[in-house]
């Protein structure tokens, strides 16, 4: 164990599967000479040189197709989004082709793909750089989405997600990349896709979130302590494959949930969590389930609007107390 | 394929093989292999008018050539993708009729287990690589496979086939950039029939295509595509080049549609007289230009022509008998092939169906 | 009143409002000399000219964009998709242009602008061309989303959403333009967004869709009467804006509910609908609410299978068994 | 702005106003609105460092030119469209810098109400429409813009800037061959100073820039953006000929970066060495080379320069006065204009409080 950042957990796992597997390799904006937008693939290049890490021109649809076509023909290409954001652009390929390639060819040519890059907000980048997009990639069959929030997990999922054989949106955030956490040194530290991780424990109410939100959640599981109430916090982790037994399992000890994302709310993940909950734990459920989501709007700049925008602890506190009737 | 009129414009030149350095003998081979892509296509029609075939179904009755001339000089493991447009494509490249046929039939012998269609044919073993249905989506993924070949260091090539409209997809253009950028061994053929659905092509450029590759740097020519020998003359010589290392080529294959744009869609219209479609099947239809060439140098006589015709004929009943004989995809095949990896943890399948 | 298809609803309301606001124009893939790859736009060439009905090239990207820019600069577009699944190539200028525009400028910049087309599957068409789009365009703010099921409601709605100062996704289906029903001939005949339409009365259950698979819903509550089992039948009509009171009206008389759609599940427009339901109307629900979608699979080509993988009438009957513990 | 090197070099040319037809008068004029452009944005630079100004923040310095040379000619009812390295462009369009300033600081009395930031500028009655952050994303949006001109029958124009690495998106190809086919009155301006972030423009381009535009038949032309006549004079022609009915140009505008490619990036390192920065500086500021004529020409002395640049700073001065004491927007501001039409039926929020 050593403690590592989150852009640092990346880069091995990089690192690692780009040395374990000469088929894998990274494509995207700036990710060779520039180290990454982000400085995840910081190295890569001199290590691994440029057939391997790969800078694009700034054409996402093309980049994105000719990784689906590289895969078609039996490599693993890694795609870099600057962000997510970005990647509406793409979608086409990543959709249409990707996600349905393998079912239209019925099983002749799977697409061991992964896209990745950050989702949803950093800092004042208002509408066109903010948006958390799970829902766009979580809602057609045939892509797995992962939403990694500490640097263990970013590493070990995104080693799952290279060596997984269907195409997998791997979400990161800017605002995670210097967070620092333990991440287990071992070459072989995979975490399989499909399962939470029950990251804060109490027999209250279940407070559940993916991605960046985690740290949120904690929060809010900390400040509820002070007032004596027991949150569970359940990090999904994966959105695709979904990990539903751990979602009923707290929420039948708790029989009280509140999911919390960053993004929208209509359609936002919390939609379907809810949608399984309700039909899966009815009888278990002391209360509705709430949401806590970004405000409903595009992100704006300014620093004040932006925070009063973004979901935060007290939001989530305060959704807690409406479902335990304080 | 009318008679008269062509072979008297074909008598004036005889020395079209050594022209095209096409044995005479090869391009009997050639005939047959349009033959067989007419024949094969008008059943698809018969098929889909007495609704054996579902959907949307693309013939390319008339572009018979533009498939043979251009696929006909690559390697069994060279690389082929196309569009919705493809069986023809599909049979060059070395796919079965019956397989074809199987997957217009909807049947579980099809190319792509019945999953596909017309629009979608896969052949992994051909190395066709589809049948895709949004136009220009095809051409970036004919990028990744040309750098596969690059990365691999392996010696193929790819042809890419495309329609005249799909030049006007932002994705094209960005395509044909990379595979510049990075040199790659891709042939990017636009089967320019002059209209997209019922948009005449000059309604919507209003530069010639062999322009469109110039931003790009990529070696560009324009070729009869209703001329199979200059066709398959053309596309030897290049994938010489490729497979040399040359880098990518944009070719402009100048054919004609003689049917509607889909099986939906009317055969002229207000889009394009019946006449212009009259004189084009009458002057410029490819098996009966390759024909007259080889009446012209009595390389072949009308008894031969009918018993390669019947020959063609009988492949595609042999495919339609296996068509119509294959079984229909189960019910299990309906959640298969979804994913490639069910992980052992968590739910993949949402509609409370998939994992019973 | 006269009896019309849903494409001459569609077409008579294309016609009144070109004729109404000089700003208006069509532009989109053979919606003019061809008059339209379904006829939609049969005849307005002739009658408004290629200013006004214009053939665009097979530019999804570009002529989205271009529609978005002038509606900038003061017309009001209306953007034809031969289908909301080519739209993915386009969706970024619909969601990052079109959706933020009037919040980025601070409204400065209203975006007056229609998408319309069919969405989701006709007969055989598979997988790249059968998928349901609402998702996609619901779950961000800045767009409506509009989903007529019968021809009034096709003019109706139509004209309503020409007349809105906001992007409107107006989506159709192939296998409704051909649906006869009576429509009001009356110039002036609008349907405001936001109303939802109680189709069918019953006192058991409510069965609550959008778009094509209204219809549907109809045959399951006549199959259902014969049982004596008693079916609201709820057509949302618009997701965005969404009349919750009239979902909130028919939960609260019938205690059960069934959503149903055309789409996949995972965040399928209901998962939204029963996240409202379930916080909203908590105690009123004697049942959980249950979903009816799409097999959650790429759509196949063969008819045998697809008719398999579509959501049919026995399946909503089942789940209203379900609901009702029968 | 060095001297002595610069200096020699220009006074053998003294001619330079004659030849673009720019009084020397008036090049004092653009002198003054380059300076203001500078000194803007060094205080943006202060106010970044300072957190005054937060998220991506792209500054024009060293391509003051660029901005005042293609926007100087156009008429006040003429558009442009940027963007997100767009806060000069806005100022050259007539946005008035207390407002682009007031927005970098997310201040109520900015451009977009603070809403937009430093990428999202907006003035509708200056006809600037935007700051757009999507690479390529404005390129069609100019298209439309120059389609509501010619569907109204107005004889204005719009010019369209973006950046080298745009011309790779799809979306610039499909806009530009829209404007061929429609014959459009639009001007698209590549900003070109070599670099997308870290990327040369060779390295994504085996062509260059000029060649862009030659798929669609839109008459190209390159110039140099750091001499700010030539390329005053360049758009003055232009404009006439686009306002005059000539159709969509495309000019490729050469120019250079002063800055790293935002605050948060580095001014040179791996992608371009030091010494190639300090030369560009050295040589090629456009503000540099045009009081260096001004100075050979004896239109200007130092005196007269201070004086200019003394005015420049104080109408930034005023700026940053109006941007402090500009009030944040309200939470009020939060849900306002988030939808145009706010219907009377159904529910348009649902996070639970945009309706509280
Ligand atoms: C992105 C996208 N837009 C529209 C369509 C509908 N469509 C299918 S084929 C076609 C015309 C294409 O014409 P062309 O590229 O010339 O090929 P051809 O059919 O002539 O072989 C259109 C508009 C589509 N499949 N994909
Ligand atoms: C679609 C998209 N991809 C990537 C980015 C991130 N990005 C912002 S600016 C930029 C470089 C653009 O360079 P260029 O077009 O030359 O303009 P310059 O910054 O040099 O003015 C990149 C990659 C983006 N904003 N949009
Ligand atoms: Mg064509
Ligand atoms: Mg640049």
């Amino acid at each position: 164990m050593a403690v590592t950042t989150y852009r640092d957990a990346l880069n091995q796992a990089l690192r690692e599967e780009l040395q374990r597997d000469p088929d894998v390799f990274l494509m995207g904006e700036e990710v060779a000479e520039y180290d990454g937008a982000y400085k995840v693939s910081k190295g890569l290049l001199d290590e691994f040189g440029s057939m391997r890490v790969v800078d694009s021109p700034i054409s996402e649809l093309g980049f994105t197709g000719l990784c689906v076509g590289a895969a078609m023909a039996g490599l693993r290409p890694i795609v870099e989004f600057m962000t997510f954001n970005f990647a509406f652009l793409a979608i086409d390929q990543v959709i249409n082709s990707a996600s349905k390639m393998y079912y239209m060819s019925d099983g002749q040519f799977p697409m061991p793909l992964v896209f990745r890059g950050p989702t949803g907000a950093a800092l004042q980048l208002s509408a066109q750089h903010s948006a958390a997009c799970e829902t766009y990639y979580a809602h057609s069959p045939g892509c797995k989405v992962v939403t990694p929030a500490t640097p263990a997990d970013a590493k070990g999922l995104l080693k799952a997600s290279i060596r997984d054989n269907d195409p997998v949106a791997f979400m990161e955030g800017e605002l995670l990349y210097n967070l620092k956490g333990e991440v287990p040194d071992d070459d072989d530290f995979v975490i399989p896709l499909g399962v939470a991780d029950l990251k804060h424990e109490g027999d209250d109410v279940s407070i559940i979130t993916h991605g960046k939100m985690l740290h949120v959640a904690m929060q809010a599981a900390v400040k509820l302590e002070k007032d004596g109430i027991g949150a569970d916090v359940l990090d999904l982790r994966t959105l695709r494959p979904l990990d539903v037994d751990a979602i009923l399992r707290t929420v039948k000890k708790t029989n009280r949930a509140v999911y919390l994302e960053e993004g929208w709310s209509y359609l936002g993940v919390g939609a379907q969590i809810v949608s399984i909950i309700q039909e899966e734990a009815f009888d278990h459920l002391d209360a509705p389930v709430l949401r806590v989501t970004q405000a409903d709007i595009p992100m704006p700049y300014a620093k004040n609007l932006e925070t009063l925008a973004k979901p935060n602890a007290d939001r989530v506190v305060a959704a807690v107390n409406k479902v335990l009737y304080r | 394929m009318a008679k008269t009129k062509t072979r008297a414009k074909a008598k004036v030149k005889t020395n079209v093989f050594e022209e095209a350095g096409v044995s005479p003998e090869a391009a009997v081979g050639l005939l047959g292999r349009m033959l067989l892509y007419r024949r094969f296509e008008e059943k698809a029609e018969e098929g889909y008018a007495i609704g054996k075939i579902g959907g949307f179904c693309h013939l390319h009755i008339g572009q018979e050539a533009a498939a043979e001339g251009s696929i006909g000089p690559l390697r069994p493991d060279d690389y082929v993708i196309s569009a919705y447009r493809s069986h023809t494509q599909a049979l060059a490249k070395g796919v079965s009729p019956s397989s074809v046929l199987a997957e217009l039939y909807g049947r579980a012998g099809g190319a792509s287990g019945g999953k596909g269609g017309s629009m979608h044919i896969f052949d992994a073993e051909a190395r066709f690589m589809g049948g895709h249905g949004i136009v220009g989506g095809q051409v970036p993924l004919a990028t990744g496979i040309a750098w596969k070949i690059k990365y691999r260091e392996e010696d193929g090539v790819v042809v890419c086939f495309m329609g005249d409209a799909a030049v006007n997809q932002g994705g094209f253009h960005e395509a044909l950039n990379m595979a510049a950028v990075w040199d790659l061994p891709a042939i990017y053929v636009v089967e320019n029939n002059a209209y997209g659905m019922g948009t005449a092509f000059h309604r919507v450029s209003i530069t010639e295509m062999v322009e469109k590759a110039s931003p790009y740097g990529i070696p560009a020519s324009s070729i009869d595509g209703q001329d199979v020998l200059a066709t398959y003359a053309h596309f030897r010589d290049l994938v010489e080049e490729v497979r040399g290392g040359g880098g990518p080529r944009f070719v402009d294959v100048q054919t004609y549609r003689f049917r509607g744009h889909s099986m939906s869609d009317p055969v002229s219209g207000t889009y394009r007289p019946t006449e212009e479609v009259e004189e084009k099947k009458e002057h410029h239809d490819p098996i009966g230009i390759l024909r007259d060439h080889l009446f012209a140098g009595e390389h072949l006589d009308q008894a031969g022509l009918e018993e390669m015709d019947a020959e063609a004929r009988r492949l595609v009943a042999d495919a339609e008998e296996f068509a119509d004989n294959s079984p229909l995809p189960g019910p299990e095949a309906l959640y298969a092939n979804v994913w490639a990896e069910i992980n052992p943890h968590g739910r993949l399948f949402f509609d409370g169906r998939g994992e019973d």
